[in-house]
């Protein structure tokens, strides 16, 4: 019962603070732009009034546009879940394998190409189309990374990796730390943050796949798209940074790790907002060496598990 | 005087000039000062190097500095051909930077750098050859590399600084690969030997060479033959040599050629001793076969294919040098003797033709055999000791190098190493074409108009004439101390009894073959 | 159930017969095809589900030749496949009833006729138990195929149905020289004898690899790919189906048999495992690499047999090599993945395909990039179709990622439980399927967006239509069954592990508790049944809440898209070739392979080809040789000397200036003394 | 053993910092990250003396902190003022930086093969980091390999020159601090030697493009 409860618990803190923690780095942008920038709450106003808005279809979408925003935010709620974030073991273990994570993660990427296709406007179709490539761009270094993890763990199971880190029996130790600096890196380019930022892309591409969701649809894609970005960065924080996570599922630890981990989900989510404005904008074509450069890194991660330092 | 005192006094005096001329500033002090610093470090090194190694040749091996230091019957011959050549080339140096500093290729400052840097690479070699530390052996390998950059780059131009650093860089990085074979050894010795201070010593691991990991002690004997033989201009670590050779002045070509490269195969040849003495000859053997044969074969395609008088030499030097290889790796005491009497022959005569190259080109001002033609009309000595030189590398008798040659075909075929024997021959007559191109087209012929008749001044032929008179006196006769301490060079080699080799059957009838031979062509 | 299995042979037989003599009335021939096919393929089923549950079962059936007996052997792993090929072939000749009209001017009689021989031809592949008759069925197996790929007509499908026969042979050859090192060891053509004899290590690994590639080729593995997809294409699309649903599957059957069965005594070998293994995972990446670049469905999904295969051996590979190892629980779950992956590509490519035929049937066409906008006309077939390849891309909650979950499970437990060299191999196998899954996912937007999606790019795209209701049901029986195998794996996989445990003879390894899937080594779970429920519970209620909004403010439909403020243009559509472009931009490598893969066949075909004109033309056309005195007249020192001179000009290639090559010589000669001395030790 | 992983660890580092010497943009990082490295080295000097009980390794440690930490660097850094900061910002290496580290990781675990197969009583403990210094002569040879800039090459032979550093201090620990001194002093002047070079080039062809230094061939 208390599992259920944390579960939920988690869901609704990331589905409650994806508003607040986009505000935040809006805000961090406009500080480093030195303006005085809109309100941390602004995504909270925009979702209110998105939802209250009059919903405009383009003619060709079907079924597949009018499913995708569900499917998004559904699916990130799901994951959410199922991630061991307060305590240390899955709340879910039948949702806190690797495998399933990563393949749960490819349900939202699919249908949010296929809704691209979908409107049939070429500029949807284009972003969806590079959202889906950067997906294969950074797969295999998710997973190679994770590998290396649950070989240093001797699970693939979310909740065992992060109690073998948090206790600092992952064995050996450089190499899970150089997978955690890839997995960082890999994180930070499925979070979608500049320069990775093709699936928003306002500038050429206007907004993007987004361009033709319009109301309560867009609200929940939008809100869908900051959960997603939390869920990441907290799959991160969940094997890579579980110390302080309760490791018995008493109130008072799970208080604690419950504050621990809202703490650490804000350092990594404003470490990222730093980078994000500290770095430019790439042409698309280039991420391909960004992204194969992490994965040369979880590849060296790998050789150093290999060879046992 | 006590002999290791003479061994340290030989190491010191070639530093000591070095750093008195670095010491003295390049513009207000005559160019007559740097030379006279630089003859008194000669004469230094020919007189202490003679001492040393007559002591050495007739009485027992001498340490210096503790054990650091070790002059055996082996380095001998490499101590006295340091001391030869650098003696010739380094006289022969003082007309020649004479001549560049008249035609305004080098300036004062450039003139006291190739000083100060012959000086040190002498050093630098005389420490290769005399070291014992292991570690040491290795530094100062790869302090060879570092005093003659500036010496291969001196006159500064593109070119030269393309040659140098091109040097410098393979060279430091394949020498680095020797410093593990040489860790590598210690690391082992260290295992066995009781006082593990004691295992830094040549001659200190030598009894427990036999004791050693087999496998560690091939692996290390491969770090070893490729990083010393990248120095010793082997096959294909031999990449720097043609460029370093042809850019650096002649003087310096010849040492590099003469000597450098037989310092390096001395080292290849230390770790080789222990590594037959630990894992049997066959091993060792193979690794130099192989890279000696790939190199008689490539560098005599490309000595023939070679327009460039100073490249052609150099590849010229990559195939003797790959020929001792061979020789060594044919083994047995015929083979180590004839790769050492090559290292010995090959040494005096490719310093010869550097320095000749050097004569040519101070008519000619041009490195193109096309454009040298009738040089024996130019300047009659020079062209006659060019083609005697030509002779000579090709392996013509009465010349020192058909020794050797004719004992490495002798001993391959005894070896049972026909095939190689074959291979290699035929590589050679490669080599003899291209020197028959050299006599017939640049010695011979008409000479080109606008080149001024007249030979170069008598300093720079001096040195010339000894080299060539030594050689001859190699091949004709060769001197009994030398054919001795071949022989007792060859039993470190091979860690037998001296006497036990000199009364093998084979080589008693071989060296009298070399004798015949010799005794066969004396008009 | 040897008699159910007789029985359907039987109706196939008479349902060939009857459809050749009924050739002259179209209509009859096919409805007399297809019911009998049903027929057959129903008891087959039966059977085939019987023997899965039940001990091997041998028999011998006599036969007319004196030398070897007809033998059968109907093991529960023999009976899983006539299970697959069974319900494939039921659900295509359920299509056929409706499909077939098509091809009445051509010749559906001896369609009829040759597509119930290669169904039954199939399944005696399966059941046989001798070499002799294997390879007998083997062949006829290939040969009635072949004339199912040529029945178009067409030039295209001469040409494939040509590459295929020649690789069928190619792979009939190895297999054949496989048993028949085998054979000659121990002196029988049974499969019993082999089974008994425990072989020279050096024969068996000799017969393993031979048969491997024999198998292989039938399969698809990579070296062995170009026939599939020229061949599968050009079939009629319900016989696609069964083609890369089923009889690739028997390759695999092939390499599990000759493996686990006949090399049992023998066998074991880690290295087998790791080719196995290593071969998967580069068929597996080549395999999606080549399908993002085709435009043609059919091609497309023919690609990704090949990708699919990959996978399947990834799992099979891992069963070798925990079985080599001695790891019970490796080897279990490796080859219950595998076979999970058998039979659930069967079952969505099956659909798929049949998805393709439906939309070849209403369009006329197979080229996604005059397609679009299909999804409206024929929403059956779209959702049937999206299905599939939700499926085949791996999602949860549908069958791929079962099979996929445990392929990685296993993969990651192979690493965890071996040395350095088998987590470098392992490491690779995950990366290939990592970048294979995320790959497919892309080349499924694309099949399924460019098709069924956007607006339609040419008339016949317009003017489509829904299918008949027999195709239909076809597809969605197999969308079923996806569903099902997806979200009941909890039941299926105790099924899956027992027969893997039979063909391992081992104690089946618990991979299912409850609603769960497990994975011992691994220490994880997961549930399909789980996330579905999850899934329409929580995706429910946010549709709900979103149309609850749309309801109170309103929803509207504006027919154009937005393209910057001008006119929306079918040419300003994504095309298939779009998506392909920009993972080629970034798999650039992968398609230098690919590239690299297509130059050494042509080299090696026109190899072929140049010895078979030589062969061709006799001796008679050689040019003519430089006469004696044209030779004569250039001196030989010259002749030398030009040689020396060419050589040293070649080898001085060798010194191109840049020292930086240099360096990586050295580094070349100490890498080959270092090999030397690892030889010499 | 905790002391041993420590060592192991260590040289962990020491690929990392030395990839990042590789795949610097600018000397100046390069620089920066080789003072670094060389920190690290220091730290894995102490560390392993601390393990073996060799005060050898100590005094080792000191004259690397001397040489490595601040001269090495510092010589560079003044070799990069006299050439011109952004000689070498247009000359990016041959290889991009993911088949760059791929080629690292390629090479580590190669050493690490070949380490494995040898026993040697001495190295048994530090096997991983016998394999990180082998590696790291080798991640030395490529920077050599794949940089354009010669500037940057000096790297790739301060690195090789680590690397045999660190092997020498696990195979020889007690070897004569002479010889380390030797060793240390030939890299001293090997590095001066190299940028003095560096400078002659920059001014004679005014450019530090390997690519331009091809001239003399075969």
């Amino acid at each position: 019962m208390i599992e259920l409860t944390v579960a939920v618990i988690q869901v609704l803190l990331l589905v409650l603070l994806a508003p607040l923690a986009s505000g935040v780095t809006r805000k961090v942008r406009a500080k480093m732009h030195t303006r005085q920038g809109t309100s941390i709450f602004q995504d909270y106003y925009d979702l209110a009034k998105l939802w209250r808005r009059c919903e405009v279809q383009p003619g060709g979408a079907g079924l597949v546009s009018r499913a995708m925003p569900p499917i998004f935010l559904g699916t990130m709620v799901i994951i959410a879940a199922g991630l061991p974030l307060i305590a240390r073991a899955c709340p879910v273990p039948l949702l806190g394998d690797v495998i399933t994570v990563l393949y749960l993660m490819a349900l939202p990427r699919f249908m949010f190409s296929l809704a691209a296709l979908d409107s049939a406007g070429s500029y949807t179709a284009v972003g969806g189309v590079r959202e889906l490539l950067l997906g294969v761009l950074v797969e295999p270094a998710l997973i190679l990374t994770l590998m290396v993890l649950a070989l240093a763990c001797g699970s693939t199971n979310l909740g065992v990796m992060a109690d073998s880190v948090a206790s600092l029996a992952a064995y050996p130790p450089v190499a899970v730390v150089v997978a955690g600096v890839a997995f960082a890196c890999a994180c930070y380019v499925e979070m979608g943050k500049l320069p990775f930022d093709v699936a928003e892309a306002e500038q050429e591409l206007q907004e993007g796949p987004l361009a033709e969701f319009s109301g309560p649809s867009l609200a929940m894609l939008k809100l869908g798209m900051s959960v997603k970005q939390l869920v990441v960065a907290s799959l991160f924080v969940a094997v890579f940074l579980p110390f302080g996570a309760a490791s018995v599922a008493t109130p008072l630890g799970l208080a604690a790790g419950l504050v621990l981990f809202v703490a650490k989900l804000a350092f990594v989510m404003l470490a990222a907002a730093v980078i994000e404005n500290a770095v430019m904008r790439v042409r698309y074509q280039y991420l391909g060496r960004y992204t194969w450069f992490v994965f040369g890194l979880a590849a060296l991660s790998f050789v150093f598990l290999v060879i046992g330092i | 005087m006590d002999m290791s005192q003479i061994l340290v006094a030989l190491l010191a005096a070639p530093l000591a000039a070095a750093l008195a001329m670095a010491a003295l500033p390049s513009k207000s002090v005559p160019r007559a000062a740097f030379v006279a610093l630089h003859v008194a470090s000669l004469a230094a090194v020919c007189a202490a190097g003679t001492a040393l190694v007559v002591s050495v040749l007739t009485g027992p091996e001498v340490y210096a500095l503790g054990a650091w230091f070790h002059v055996d019957r082996l380095a001998a011959l490499f101590v006295a051909l340091i001391a030869v050549i650098g003696t010739c080339t380094g006289v022969y140096s003082i007309p020649y930077v004479q001549h560049d500093v008249e035609e305004g290729r080098l300036d004062p400052s450039q003139v006291k750098q190739y000083y100060v840097f012959f000086s040190l690479f002498l050093f630098s070699m005389l420490l290769t050859v005399a070291s014992n530390n292991i570690i040491m052996m290795w530094v100062s390998v790869e302090l060879t590399t570092l005093s003659t950059v500036f010496l291969v780059g001196v006159y500064g131009t593109k070119l030269a600084l393309e040659a140098a650093w091109k040097y410098v860089i393979v060279c430091t990085a394949g020498v680095a690969f020797g410093l593990f074979g040489t860790l590598l050894v210690y690391a082992n010795a260290a295992d066995i030997m009781a006082d593990a201070h004691q295992a830094v010593f040549w001659t200190a691991i030598l009894p427990y060479a036999g004791q050693m990991d087999h496998g560690l002690m091939m692996i290390a004997f491969v770090f070893a033959a490729i990083g010393f033989g990248t120095k010793a201009g082997l096959f294909p670590m031999h990449t720097w040599l043609p460029d370093a050779h042809s850019e650096a002045p002649s003087p310096v070509s010849g040492l590099l050629s003469g000597v450098l490269l037989k310092c390096a195969m001395l080292v290849v040849l230390r770790f080789l001793i222990l590594a037959a003495l630990c894992v049997g000859p066959e091993f060792p053997q193979v690794v130099m076969m192989i890279l000696g044969v790939l190199s008689v074969c490539y560098a005599a395609l490309m000595v023939y294919r070679q327009s460039d008088i100073k490249r052609k030499l150099a590849y010229s030097s990559c195939e003797n040098v790959g020929l001792v290889a061979v020789c060594f790796g044919i083994g047995g005491p015929i083979g180590i003797a004839a790769g050492l009497i090559h290292c010995i022959g090959h040494g005096l005569v490719k310093s010869l033709m550097f320095c000749l190259s050097g004569n040519v080109m101070m008519k000619y001002r041009t490195r193109d055999l096309g454009a040298i033609r009738g040089v024996v009309r130019v300047a009659p000595v020079t062209g006659a000791l060019l083609a005697a030189g030509c002779l000579a590398i090709a392996g013509f008798p009465p010349f020192a190098l058909f020794v050797s040659e004719m004992g490495f075909v002798l001993g391959g075929v005894a070896a049972g190493q026909a095939a190689v024997v074959a291979i290699v021959v035929a590589a050679l007559v490669v080599v003899i074409m291209a020197f028959a191109h050299v006599i017939t087209g640049s010695v011979l012929g008409e000479a080109p108009d606008g080149v001024e008749r007249g030979d170069v001044g008598p300093l720079a032929l001096a040195p010339e004439a000894v080299l060539l008179a030594l050689i001859v006196w190699m091949g004709v006769a060769m001197p009994g101390p030398l054919a001795a301490s071949i022989g007792d060079a060859t039993g470190i080699v091979l860690q037998q009894d001296m006497q036990e080799v000199a009364h093998d059957g084979l080589f008693v009838e071989i060296s009298g073959v070399f004798a015949g031979g010799a005794e066969g062509v004396r008009p | 159930m040897l008699e159910l299995m007789l029985l359907s042979l039987g109706l196939s037989a008479a349902g060939a017969v009857l459809s050749l003599l009924l050739m002259r009335a179209p209509a009859a021939a096919k409805a007399a095809a297809c019911t009998l096919g049903m027929g057959a393929a129903a008891a087959s089923l039966a059977s085939g589900v019987a023997a899965i549950g039940s001990p091997a079962l041998l028999a011998n059936l006599g036969g007319p030749v004196p030398f070897a007996d007809l033998t059968v052997l109907f093991n529960p792993l023999a009976g899983l496949l006539v299970a697959v090929i069974s319900v494939l072939a039921l659900v295509a000749w359920l299509f056929g009833l409706s499909y077939f009209n098509e091809y009445y001017d051509k010749g559906v009689g001896a369609l009829g006729c040759f597509m119930n021989l290669f169904v039954a031809s199939m399944m005696m592949v399966i059941l046989c138990d001798n070499a002799f008759w294997f390879l007998v069925f083997f062949e006829l197996m290939s040969l009635t195929s072949y004339m199912l790929v040529i029945v178009e007509g067409d030039e295209k499908s001469f040409k494939g149905g040509f590459l295929y026969l020649v690789m069928a042979h190619i792979g009939f050859l190895m297999i054949a020289v496989s048993f028949f090192l085998m054979a000659s060891a121990c002196g029988s053509l049974e499969f019993a004898a082999f089974r008994a004899t425990a072989f020279d290590p050096a024969l068996a690994t000799a017969a393993f690899a031979l048969a491997f590639f024999g198998f292989g080729a039938k399969a698809g593995i990579v070296p062995f790919h170009s026939w599939l997809p020229q061949a599968h294409p050009a079939a009629p699309s319900n016989v696609s189906a069964l083609m890369s649903g089923g009889m690739i599957k028997i390759g695999v059957f092939g390499i599990m048999k000759v493996c686990f069965d006949l090399l049992a005594l023998s066998g074991g070998q880690l290295g087998w495992g790791v080719l196995v293994v290593v071969v998967g995972a580069v068929s597996s990446v080549l395999g999606v690499v080549y399908a993002l670049g085709e435009h043609d469905l059919k091609s497309l999904l023919a690609y990704h047999s090949v990708e699919n295969i990959g996978i399947i051996l990834l799992g099979v590979g891992t069963g070798i090599v925990g079985w080599a190892c001695g790891n019970l629980w490796l080897a279990g779950i490796g080859l219950m993945a595998g076979l999970y992956h058998l039979v659930n590509h069967a079952m969505f490519k099956g659909l798929l395909f049949l998805g393709a035929g439906s939309v070849l049937h209403a369009t006329g066409t197979r080229n996604m990039e005059t397609l679009g906008g299909l999804a409206r006309l024929m929403p059956v077939t779209a959702v049937c179709f999206l299905a599939g390849s939700l499926a085949i891309s791996a999602i949860p909650p549908l069958n791929g990622f079962v099979s996929e979950w445990f392929t990685y499970q296993a993969l990651i437990g192979a690493a965890m439980a071996g040395g350095i060299g088998m987590r470098m191999v392992f490491a690779f196998a995950v990366v290939a399927l990592a970048i294979t899954g995320a790959l497919a996912v892309t080349c499924f937007v694309k099949a399924f967006g460019v098709t069924f999606l956007g607006k339609p790019r040419s008339d016949a795209a317009k003017a489509a239509h829904e299918v008949p209701a027999s195709m239909r049901l076809g597809m969605a029986a197999l969308t079923a069954t996806c569903a099902a195998l997806g979200l009941g794996a909890a039941w299926f996989t105790p099924i899956m592990s027992g027969i893997a445990a039979s063909v391992l003879a081992a104690p089946a390894m618990p991979a299912a508790a409850g609603t769960a899937l497990v994975s011992l080594e691994t220490v994880s779970v997961t549930s399909p049944l789980l996330i579905a429920v999850l899934l329409a519970v929580v995706v429910g209620a946010c549709a709900l809440a979103r149309n609850a909004a749309n309801r109170a403010h309103g929803l509207k439909v504006d027919p154009e898209p937005w393209a910057c403020g001008y006119a929306p243009d079918v040419h300003m559509e994504t095309l298939a070739s779009t998506v392909a472009a920009g993972v080629r931009g970034f798999m650039g490598p992968l398609y230098g392979i690919r590239e690299g893969v297509n130059s050494a066949g042509a080299a090696v075909a026109g190899v072929f080809g140049r010895a078979f004109e030589a062969g061709a033309c006799g001796q008679g056309t050689a040019p003519a040789a430089p006469s004696r005195e044209q030779r004569a007249r250039v001196p030989l020192s010259e002749s030398v000397m030009s040689v020396l001179r060419s050589v040293g000009a070649w080898f001085s290639r060798l010194e191109g200036g840049d020292f930086r090559t240099y360096i990586v010589y050295i580094v070349g000669a100490l890498v080959f003394f270092l090999a030397l001395i690892i030889l010499v030790r | 053993m905790l002391d041993f992983s420590l060592v192991n660890v260590l040289g962990a580092c020491l690929i990392i910092t030395s990839m990042a010497v590789v795949l610097a943009r600018t000397g100046r990082v390069s620089a920066q990250f080789y003072a670094l490295q060389s920190a690290v080295l220091v730290a894995l000097f102490v560390a392993l003396g601390a393990v073996t009980g060799s005060t050898e390794l100590y005094l080792w440690s000191a004259s690397a902190f001397a040489t490595k930490v601040l001269l090495v660097p510092g010589i560079l850094l003044f070799t990069l003022r006299k050439v011109g900061d952004s000689a070498d910002v247009d000359l990016p290496p041959k290889l991009s930086p993911m088949k760059c580290v791929g080629l690292v990781a390629v090479e580590v675990f190669v050493c690490f093969v070949a380490v494995s197969g040898i026993d040697l009583p001495t190295a048994a403990a530090v096997k991983p980091t016998l394999a990180v210094a082998l590696a790291h002569f080798f991640i030395g040879l490529t920077c050599i390999v794949i940089q354009r800039s010669i500037f940057k090459q000096i790297f790739g032979y301060c690195l090789m020159e680590n690397g045999s550093h660190v092997a020498l201090a696990l195979l020889a620990p007690q070897a004569p601090e002479l010889v380390e001194v030797g060793i240390a002093t030939d890299a001293i002047f090997a590095v001066i030697i190299l940028a003095v070079m560096v400078c002659r080039i920059a001014r004679t062809t005014h450019t530090l493009d390997a690519d331009d230094l091809a001239e003399l061939k075969g």
